[in-house]
């Protein structure tokens, strides 16, 4: 009996386990090293309606333990991921796909969930409204309590698949922002996107980041996101989808206990790219060790 | 084309002077696929670390199973690899990336490498030198970043450097306008600093000759899931990691 | 020439090195590796009114690159420190000394300032409303950007020493914060206090710390604290003492970079004892290299 | 007393057998300074790994100039240490903390070592042995945690284990007790875990035996400057490393 099985806010999935947008491109980048059809889902990197060439300069700084990026969410947009994206994706991906969603506009969001909303083969929208990396929507939309929870109403109201909703780590009360969520008809709860960071270059006396700012992530921003995790599932009766610093099964067990449902690995797959499958393997011996029926045994036990 | 993780085990890692290094190790996998131009991503050991280093692959010794790779110390990575030993195992990642196109015969071809750009000159050499006719032409910024050269082993090689310490006392693009003045070349291979290769390429490119550059951006994964390394293109925008390093030149410059 | 002669908001100091409160004891704590009188000037542990015991339970967890603490301000209280801390101190500590302050209700704050306010030998004041480990107080009122006015504008009004704010990084818009705390009379900004974290045993199925959540420091956080620098820097007129995760000449440059006009060095003293003299021998070989009149050419170079 | 940061190269890290190893390095300065009962914080080489972890001093041996420390591996720190060989360098900072009394003379002593608690007691045997009467009682997990006892190869050691496998099936406190039904003890030491040590102390107490306990907590800075590792104790709150780690029991203990 499968031990991972899981179905989280609607999508049933073979394990909790899935990839966090942005590290894992348009699903296929790690075919060579692992059938990314293992993996409970697949969340694919940030879409937009129109197609983005992200920011300029330097992207990619590295940090103790974590790093930096400022992508600024480059993708070919909506009409280029529906008629070839997709195409590529149903030939060889058969698990769970979910979309992670991005506007400038609410009506950009709203818009752009119509679309997604026609394509059967995505399970899920993951709504991001916490990239750190643009300058209309994103972030500021995720920080701002009124916005959020707008947002998040809207696009409930175009759509009925599970919509997950992705917030920002870089407010004062992020409970506060989640219970919103949950009330304006959010299925899930994905946290934590980027903290914001920086990164200096003292030879040139210049942020090395072209964008200044970057999103910061990898096992430094970990106990961050833990607490997160721990202090929304007090707040909020709907699942959580934990990530922040994810690299290894003891991590992944962390975030359960913390309260989150499923998990995205991200950064730390760039570190070992075998990593979801060395989770997923983990999770089930540790279900056999601690002989649970369920992973889902362990979710929020810290509270308990 | 298939890509591997690999633990690899240290067979030598020499210092040629100053910052440079000479890293050889032992490969089943990756050697079986690495082509010239492509490139492998070496997980540093400090987990503080996260991020894996790319470096180019510099010779391919399928005889004895050996990968080379020239690099030098610069940041808190290649100084950690610079430490290690053989016996140490490190782990990489690769083959990675398009590499140049050596699938070529009967050209007259000019090899550009400045500095470390050098680095994965050597198999490209090795790969055209017998069927065509190939001129190298090296520069560096001391004596030792010359130390490679003895490695590459290449007869036709032409040495300069900015005040002559070395060779002749030119830069790379000035001698590759006087050796256009004398000889028919058809092909431009070049890697070193982007200025230098952006000069490369205007040469080539006011020559009406085939060029194809090396470029080099901060990574983070190597696979073209992070969209970490894209340039703009002609073509619209590309990852070095995926689409290159080696891109015709036409393409990414002017 | 002394290179790093600094005057920070009216203290003189022989260079822009001091201690992060809390992680340089009461000053002496290090003597037996280097003369603490070669800092620019000592921080020392945060001090209350009446003498706390701290938080019970484990206190200190290791995360990647980072630490999380849960002290809860253990301090001997007021009367101890003015009768046998300042004394123990005058006896070897020549150098500038600076209390970190804090309450748990305005009143406190006002008091203590009343009675530090007094004691010629302080150099100044660091106003402490950001610290995450304890129940009243603290991050409460540096979170609150109201609440931070008024118990600046209030301690303001019982001292003349220079007054430092520490605030919290824990929040959602510190430009803002910053600006109201210099608004109502601070002379300079500390940042950053610790992020909230958490770290969680797995095999005991419980948080790691006796309190739960931490304060999250080390290099990990470095990312976080130079784009709070580089922000406030923006944000006030007042000067910076600029800290987070600094373990290098290199990181301390860093800061300055960004804005801080000073720089407190915290856990990386865990790791490398030395490093407070390290740092100042490395800045002053960078004033040499770079021929630098003054260590503060750099300071908010980057936004130059 | 003066504490020092040193470099120490290590002569030795031998596996004794399962988690337990025992590490000798090479000291100038701490040697001359450190006691039975004080610690050193060992730098991890993993710069992900922040804190220094703090291990007893096992055995010092003055002649030839070599710290011993006898340790288990629970985590990152410690697995890394057991990875290290003869001649690497590791950064040690010590002496630390108030040892046990030592100076002492002409009593009956009885000293409890429970699992990795062990580790302090071979240089306090060695100390208060020559003129004092001791017995030592050693309690372990497995057999391979008495390993070490050949190190420190003291014949008045009674072994226990709690399923008998290897001594007399007993716990330290039921040996104590016996001993304690037939022989007149002055003085108690004893380090092992915490519970093990709070029921000595009950003895102790019970008998009007002084008696000293080596208490564990996590630690920041191990000098005193965090407040990490504080205890409450009978006179106010004090630091396990720095007004430890060892104590009176009657100041930490009920
Ligand atoms: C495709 C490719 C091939 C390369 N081949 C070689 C080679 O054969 N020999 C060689 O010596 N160097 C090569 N480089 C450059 C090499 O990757 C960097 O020098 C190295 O990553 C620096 O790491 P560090 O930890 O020492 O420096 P740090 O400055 O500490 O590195 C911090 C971060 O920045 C990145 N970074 C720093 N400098 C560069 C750079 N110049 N290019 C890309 N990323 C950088 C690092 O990878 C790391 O993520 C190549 C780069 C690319 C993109
Ligand atoms: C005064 C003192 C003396 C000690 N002497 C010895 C000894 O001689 N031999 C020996 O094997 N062990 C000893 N210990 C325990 C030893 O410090 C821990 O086993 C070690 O720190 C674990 O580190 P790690 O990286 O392997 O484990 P991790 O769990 O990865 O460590 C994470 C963090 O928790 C701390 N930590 C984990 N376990 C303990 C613990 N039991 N006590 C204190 N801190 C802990 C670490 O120092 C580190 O900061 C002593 C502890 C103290 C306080
Ligand atoms: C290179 C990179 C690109 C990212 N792009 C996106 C994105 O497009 N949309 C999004 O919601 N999150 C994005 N993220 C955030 C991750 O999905 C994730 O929330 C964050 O990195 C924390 O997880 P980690 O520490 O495991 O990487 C990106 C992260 C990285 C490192
Ligand atoms: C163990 C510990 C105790 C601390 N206690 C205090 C305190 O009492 N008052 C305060 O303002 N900050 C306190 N801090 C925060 C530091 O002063 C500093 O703001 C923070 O640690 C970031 O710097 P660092 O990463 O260099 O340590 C403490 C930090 C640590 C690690
Ligand atoms: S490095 Fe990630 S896309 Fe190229
Ligand atoms: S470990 Fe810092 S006070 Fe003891």
């Amino acid at each position: 009996m499968n031990k991972l099985k899981t179905n989280f806010c609607g999508i049933d999935m073979k394990n909790p386990i899935m990839t966090a947008s942005g590290t894992f491109g348009w699903g296929k980048e790690y075919s060579d090293y692992f059938d990314p059809n293992v993996l409970g889902a697949i969340v694919l990197k940030g879409l937009t309606l129109e197609p983005r060439k992200g920011n300029p300069g330097t992207r990619i700084a590295e940090t103790p333990s974590g790093m930096l990026n400022s992508i600024g969410l480059e993708n070919p947009g909506f009409e280029h991921f529906k008629n070839i994206t997709m195409k590529e994706l149903e030939e060889d991906i058969s698990t769970n796909l979910i979309v992670n969603l991005n506007g400038k506009t609410i009506e950009e969001y709203v818009e752009l969930t119509e679309k997604i909303d026609k394509i059967d083969r995505i399970a899920g929208i993951e709504l991001n409204i916490s990239c750190p990396n643009v300058k209309d929507g994103g972030m500021a939309f995720g920080a701002n309590p009124k916005i959020a929870a707008e947002v998040t109403r809207k696009v409930r109201e175009v759509t009925k698949k599970p919509l997950i909703v992705k917030l920002s780590p870089n407010v004062t009360d992020i409970s506060y922002i989640a219970k919103l969520v949950e009330d304006n008809g959010a299925d899930a709860i994905a946290i934590i996107n980027t903290l914001l960071g920086m990164a200096i270059d003292i030879e040139k006396k210049k942020p090395v980041l072209g964008n200044i700012f970057g999103g910061f992530s990898g096992p430094a921003v970990k106990p961050v996101a833990l607490r997160i995790v721990y202090q929304v599932y007090k707040a909020v009766n709907i699942p959580i989808l934990g990530m922040g610093g994810i690299s290894s099964t003891k991590d992944a067990i962390e975030f359960m206990m913390a309260g989150a449902s499923a998990v995205s690995l991200g950064t730390s797959i760039f570190t070992n790219p075998l990593l979801p499958v060395e989770v997923i393997e983990g999770l089930n011996k540790y279900c056999k060790e601690e002989k649970l029926k369920n992973i889902s045994d362990i979710v929020g036990i810290l509270h308990k | 084309m298939a890509a591997f993780l690999e633990d690899v085990k240290i067979i030598e890692n020499i210092c040629l002077g100053s910052r440079y290094y000479l890293l050889k190790v032992k490969s089943e996998k990756i050697i079986k696929e690495i082509k010239a131009g492509q490139f492998c991503m070496i997980k540093p050991l400090d987990n503080a670390l996260i991020l894996r280093r790319p470096i180019s692959i510099h010779n391919i010794d399928k005889e004895n199973g050996v990968l080379e790779f020239y690099y030098e110390t610069v940041g808190k990575g290649t100084k950690e690899l610079s430490t290690l030993k053989a016996g140490d195992i490190i782990n990489i990642q690769g083959p990675l990336g398009e590499g140049f196109s050596i699938n070529i015969k009967d050209k007259k071809i000019a090899i550009i490498g400045g500095g470390m750009g050098i680095a994965p000159l050597k198999e490209l050499i090795k790969q055209v030198n017998k069927e065509n006719k190939v001129v190298f032409i090296a520069g560096g910024r001391d004596k030792y970043a010359f130390e490679i050269l003895k490695n590459i082993n290449f007869k036709n090689t032409i040495v300069v450097s900015d005040d002559g310490s070395i060779g002749e006392k030119k830069n790379t693009v000035e001698k590759l306008k006087e050796i256009l003045e004398k000889e028919n070349i058809n092909m431009i291979f070049t890697c070193g600093p982007h200025i230098m290769m952006e000069k490369v390429a205007e040469v080539a490119h006011k020559n009406n000759i085939y060029c194809e550059v090396s470029l080099e951006e901060r990574m983070g994964c190597g696979t073209g899931a992070c969209m970490g390394c894209s340039i703009e293109t002609t073509k619209g925008m590309k990852k070095v990691c995926k689409d290159g390093p080696v891109f015709n030149s036409k393409e990414v410059i002017k």
